[in-house]
């Protein structure tokens, strides 16, 4: 039976999906215990399973029992090595505790719907844990879409906005899949498999890598890919999906969907096309980390021209979103590893922050930058651990986010790849503007004081002159000072700002806990990784 | 002009999903752009259905005199013999699938790779050199992959248009819900309504 | 000769995904998708993937007009393009 | 007239993607040719050649879909679900005390056309008997669970066209065809489930000839195929009809077309 643990991993929660529909329609208080009762089984499994992994190597489950055939695969497999152990790790672990963070806002939120809240975030989840374990080209595209399919109606879930900004959503998500899907079959019509290991040996053995067909296949795959995960220039859906989106519904997708898509991204690239073939034959290395570059200073600088809290979180995904792609371009083992670091941390960082930037919003009523003033004198527990999320996300030593950019830098001087290197470090100043910006607000003012408001806008303008201008037009928007005291009437009766009860705030602090422990720990981690990367070529 | 006619339908897939393309992108109205998106989807499964055509060949469905002749090669049995009664005959036959499975599949794994050596010279079959021992044909109780189409492009495509009419199903809900809230399903209009402050 | 047939079909294709997008009229637009779908159907069939063009003919052809025109019944029938 | 911005746009990006998918074509192995590796590769080869041995199911498109990839197949049905789960999660909300009113008043008042309700009358049992022979024949011809469970879904559509949604969902009701599609996800994962159970992989249905009665490893592996299409069939002829409910009736469940 313990060889049958890795399926689990997909089959907990869209079993729990499914028992939710059957018995949360009617009794209300099931849906909660069995999402994290379903969650619960698929982290554990995936913990096992890569516990698995550590002690025997790869493994490989062949679904429907496929296992047969002279040296090629006839159905569908699953294929597990150090990195997308830890892939899943993440993922069940990230959901797991965003779906304990949101029990009450979900039910505030939508009062209608809590069940297919939680059935919808159920099968997200089941998509993506599927997508990042198959080792088949085209179930990777059915799973895409499950997953796609729950994301749309999450997001729509929420107010009318939200139903138009999810329409966008739909349509760039139809181009991004069905590119891949196009991709998928020009690998198809000159290999003939869908095996990913399968259509590798294909290219390799036959000299079809320099064919133009699979030149166009990687770059369609690639070009879907990174519609469906936001990269720069390529990002118009997302600020507003997550943003306008209800919180437990951001919550759960900021920080996933957009990691796995990039970890998609680099499965494609090392056992798809081989790490020979994209970084040795094809110069495409350069101008893919440029564009990277570019995402990154262009995510960062939208970040710190935003007003309101949730679009700036968006926008630093997209500048994140730069710092995977372009690791995983530079072109050596270092940026690949800091890559797939970064992925497990950057999941981390922004469940973190998008729990604390759900708390205050829930708490004050408030979404702008102004919304933070003061908080640390009335929610101390959740600043710190703020604290802790903003020094990771300018990558600071004790954090995990100092270490993969640590390795994202040194894998870019390595390659030679000075603009991405400059680029990181401009986004972390960045980085560094926006988050003490928000710490000042939080411990150096006080809530009540109008003026203390004008005064740190008029103090901040000397230093930075865009930023001045925002504090400017977040004074504008609150003219009315009371409007921070406005508390969520659900979540407390009071109308002083307090700690959120535990349910909320345990999650909050575990998340931060593991960015500090995954910083610490960073030598066990990569060096899994570079285990896993050495074991598919590198 | 030949050449443009034998892949005709390579160049018209590619025309259907430019145009399919081009609605999504820079149609106003919210319905138009879903039937963009259908065209879209449906020339990419043109596409697939295109990688497994053949010429002649037929449907990928085995007729009943090919179902039966894996198991009348080895017990040199005339199961054929009467079509009519086929289903009575199933599980008889299948005892003897038990026993010479491996066999029959030996036997039919020669055959596909001798068929691919013969056919096509690049792609090598590795399992080609076990069943050097095979005694040569057995006439009719062999099936030649080249007459029935290609049946992977089918069963993929199956599920791209489920998937496509679930895509369809629910981008129409969300415009319902569009038109709900804002009482308009042309992009200008509900983006006038927001306003320039994209707060709405 | 099963080329010309092909050829008629993809043609006719063309022409009815453009007439598709054309029509200002979302439920005559509706119906012609589902004529561009039935074509898609008869060229499947043709090229011998009949699982496929039955799946056409039901799905592509029959469930997705019905829904369109629901939307275009529940919504406005008038396109500004 | 103005050309507007997006419109360029939208040219300069089709021009860029067609051009480039134009420019492999010549790569391309020429259409219909039966050597090309998609066609005469190891694993078109294997389904063709070895299907009758391995699975005993004439149809390979069938057999491919339900046991091969069968995984794919239980996906997909689950897509469907998560659409129908979808469009009720966002449409859905209770209906109006004023278009109750109306729709009560249309139903009492509509004019019944003779001749469609007859022919309907004569014509749905029909369609859903045509369905159920689509399921059930789909190891031998085309079909299977899909086509057939559109069908039914359909006939479903025809009769709530012709007899009002109303009347329709007193038959066919919203919460009966959420149960059912729920239940035909149960069916498929569940066959698989079972096969874990006795010791299989998941959806190995070698296994089940443990519990099938008159069965070896090879028909186990053909009558499981028919018992996931029927799951499949549950799921979509629910959900199928649930979409055209929702959609019809601006998500209020009544009215409709």
């Amino acid at each position: 039976m313990a060889d049958q643990i890795p399926v689990l991993i997909i089959l907990a929660p869209l079993f729990g999906g499914i028992l939710v529909l059957l018995l949360g329609l009617r009794y209300r208080s099931v849906c909660f215990p069995i999402a994290v009762a379903s969650l619960g089984v698929s982290l554990f499994s995936a913990l096992h399973t890569f516990r698995t992994v550590l002690l025997e190597g790869p493994q490989r489950y062949f679904l429907s029992g496929w296992e047969r055939g002279g040296g090629f695969a006839v159905g569908i497999e699953y294929r597990i090595d150090q990195i997308n152990g830890l892939v899943l790790i993440m993922i069940a672990f990230v959901a797991l505790l965003s779906v304990i963070h949101s029990r009450s806002r979900v039910s505030v939120e939508t009062p209608a719907k809590v069940p297919q809240v939680y059935i919808l975030s159920l099968l997200l989840v089941s998509g993506l844990l599927g997508m990042t374990i198959t080792n088949d080209a085209f179930n990777l595209y059915v799973l895409l879409e499950i997953s796609s399919l729950s994301s749309y109606a999450l997001i729509a879930i929420g107010s009318r906005r939200s139903a138009l900004s999810a329409f966008n959503y739909v349509i760039m998500g139809t181009i991004g899949a069905s590119f891949l899907l196009l991709g998928v079959g020009y690998l198809f019509i000159q290999t003939g498999t869908l095996n990913m290991q399968d259509i590798h040996g294909a290219l390799m053995a036959e000299g079809l890598i320099n064919a133009p067909s699979i030149k166009v296949a990687l770059m369609l795959i690639l070009i879907g890919l990174w519609i469906k995960m936001g990269l720069f220039p390529l990002h118009g859906w997302l600020p507003n999906a997550y943003s306008y989106a209800p919180s437990a519904t951001g919550t759960l997708m900021g920080p996933l969907v957009t990691k796995v898509m990039i970890y998609i991204m680099i499965r494609m690239m090392v056992s798809v096309f081989g790490i020979d073939f994209l970084y040795e034959q094809l110069a495409w290395t350069k101008p893919v980390s440029l564009l990277a570059s570019i995402a990154i200073i262009g995510g960062s600088f939208l970040a710190v021209s935003q007003t309101d809290l949730r679009k700036m979180l968006c926008y630093l995904i997209v500048a994140e979103v730069g710092y995977m792609v372009g690791g995983a371009w530079v072109g050596n083992l270092n940026g690949m590893t800091g890559a797939i670091y970064h992925i497990l941390g950057d999941a981390l960082m922004t469940l973190c922050l998008f729990f604390v930037v759900g708390i205050v919003v829930a708490k004050t009523g408030e979404h702008r930058l102004s919304a933070f003033k003061g908080l640390f004198k009335s929610m101390p527990l959740t600043m710190v651990c703020f604290v802790v999320v903003a020094l990771a996300m300018i990558g600071l030593p004790p954090t995990c986010g100092f270490f993969s950019k640590w390795y994202l830098v040194r894998g870019g001087l390595e390659a030679g790849q000075y603009p991405f290197v400059i680029a990181l470090l401009i986004s972390s100043l960045v980085n560094a503007v926006i988050f003490f910006r928000l710490i000042e607000f939080a411990y150096f003012q006080s809530p009540d004081s109008d003026t203390a408001e004008a005064h740190g806008a008029h103090g901040e303008s000397g230093a930075h002159g865009d930023e001045g201008e925002h504090s400017a037009t977040a004074h504008a928007h609150t003219p009315v000072p009371m409007k921070v005291y406005r508390v969520d009437p659900d979540l407390d009766a009071d109308s002083i700002i307090t700690e959120v009860p535990w349910g909320m705030k345990a999650p909050l602090l575990i998340v931060a806990a593991c960015l500090l422990l995954l910083g610490i720990f960073n030598s066990t981690v990569t060096a899994w990784i570079a285990d896993g990367l050495k074991g598919v070529g590198f | 002009m030949d050449a443009f006619l034998e892949n005709f339908n390579y160049i018209v897939y590619v025309v259907l999903m430019m145009i399919g393309l081009y609605a999504m992108i820079s149609k106003n109205n919210l319905i138009k752009k879903l039937v963009g998106m259908t065209i879209f989807q449906s020339a990419i499964i043109l596409f697939y259905v295109s990688i497994g055509a053949k010429e002649g060949a037929a449907i990928p469905i085995l007729d009943h005199h090919q179902m039966h002749v894996a198991a009348a090669h080895d017990d040199h049995a005339d199961t054929h013999k009467d079509k009519a009664d086929t289903h009575e005959g199933e599980h008889a036959d299948t005892k003897i699938h038990k026993a010479d499975k491996h066999a029959a599949g030996a036997h039919s794994n020669h055959t596909s790779a001798e068929h691919a050596s013969t056919h096509t010279d690049k792609l090598e079959a590795p399992h080609a050199g076990e069943h050097g021992d095979h005694d040569g044909h057995h006439g009719s109780s062999e099936i030649n992959p080249a007459k029935f189409s290609n049946p992977i492009p089918h069963v993929l495509m199956l599920t791209a248009i489920v998937v496509g009419v679930s895509t369809l199903g629910v981008a129409l809900s969300i415009v319902q819900r569009v038109h709900q809230g804002y009482g308009s399903i042309e992009e200008d209009d509900i983006l006038n309504q927001i306003g320039p402050n994209t707060d709405g | 000769m099963i080329l010309t047939f092909d050829t008629v079909a993809l043609i006719l294709l063309v022409i009815t995904a453009i007439m598709a997008l054309k029509i200002r009229d979302l439920l005559g637009a509706s119906v012609v998708l589902g004529i561009y779908g039935f074509l898609m159907c008869l060229l499947w069939a043709d090229m011998g993937a009949v699982d496929v063009a039955f799946t056409e003919a039901a799905v592509g052809a029959g469930v997705s007009t019905v829904i369109l025109i629901a939307t275009v019944y529940q919504t406005t029938r008038h396109s500004k393009d | 007239m103005r050309v507007k911005p997006i419109k360029v746009f939208a040219l300069l990006a089709v021009i860029c993607v067609g051009s480039l998918l134009l420019s492999a074509m010549g790569d391309f192995p020429a259409f219909g040719d039966p050597n090309s590796p998609a066609n005469a590769g190891q694993l078109a080869t294997h389904y063709i050649t070895q299907v009758r041995v391995e699975t005993k199911v004439p149809n390979i498109v069938t057999a491919v879909l339900a046991d091969y990839r069968g995984f794919d197949t239980m996906f997909e049905t689950v897509v469907i679900l998560v659409a129908g789960l979808a469009i009720l999660a966002i449409l859905r909300r209770p209906a109006c005390e004023s278009s109750r009113r109306f729709a009560e008043i249309a139903a009492m008042k509509s004019h019944v056309d003779l001749i469609q309700v007859t022919t309907c009358r004569l014509l749905i049992p029909v369609i859903q008997l045509f369905a159920l022979y689509v399921i059930a024949h789909g190891h031998h011809s085309p079909g299977g669970g899909f086509q057939g469970g559109v069908i039914l879904g359909a006939s479903f559509i025809l009769m709530a066209l012709v007899n009002g949604l109303r009347a329709t969902l007193l038959r066919f009701s919203e919460k009966k065809a959420l149960f059912l599609s729920a239940v035909g996800v149960i069916i498929f994962a569940g066959t698989g489930l079972i096969c874990m159970l006795l010791g299989g992989n998941f959806l190995d249905y070698e296994v089940l000839h443990q519990i099938l009665p008159y069965t070896d490893p090879v028909m186990a592996r053909s009558h499981a195929m028919l018992i996931v299409e029927i799951g499949v069939a549950f799921t979509v002829m629910s959900i199928m009809f649930l979409i055209y409910a929702v959609l019809s009736s601006g998500g209020e469940m009544e009215g409709g077309l």
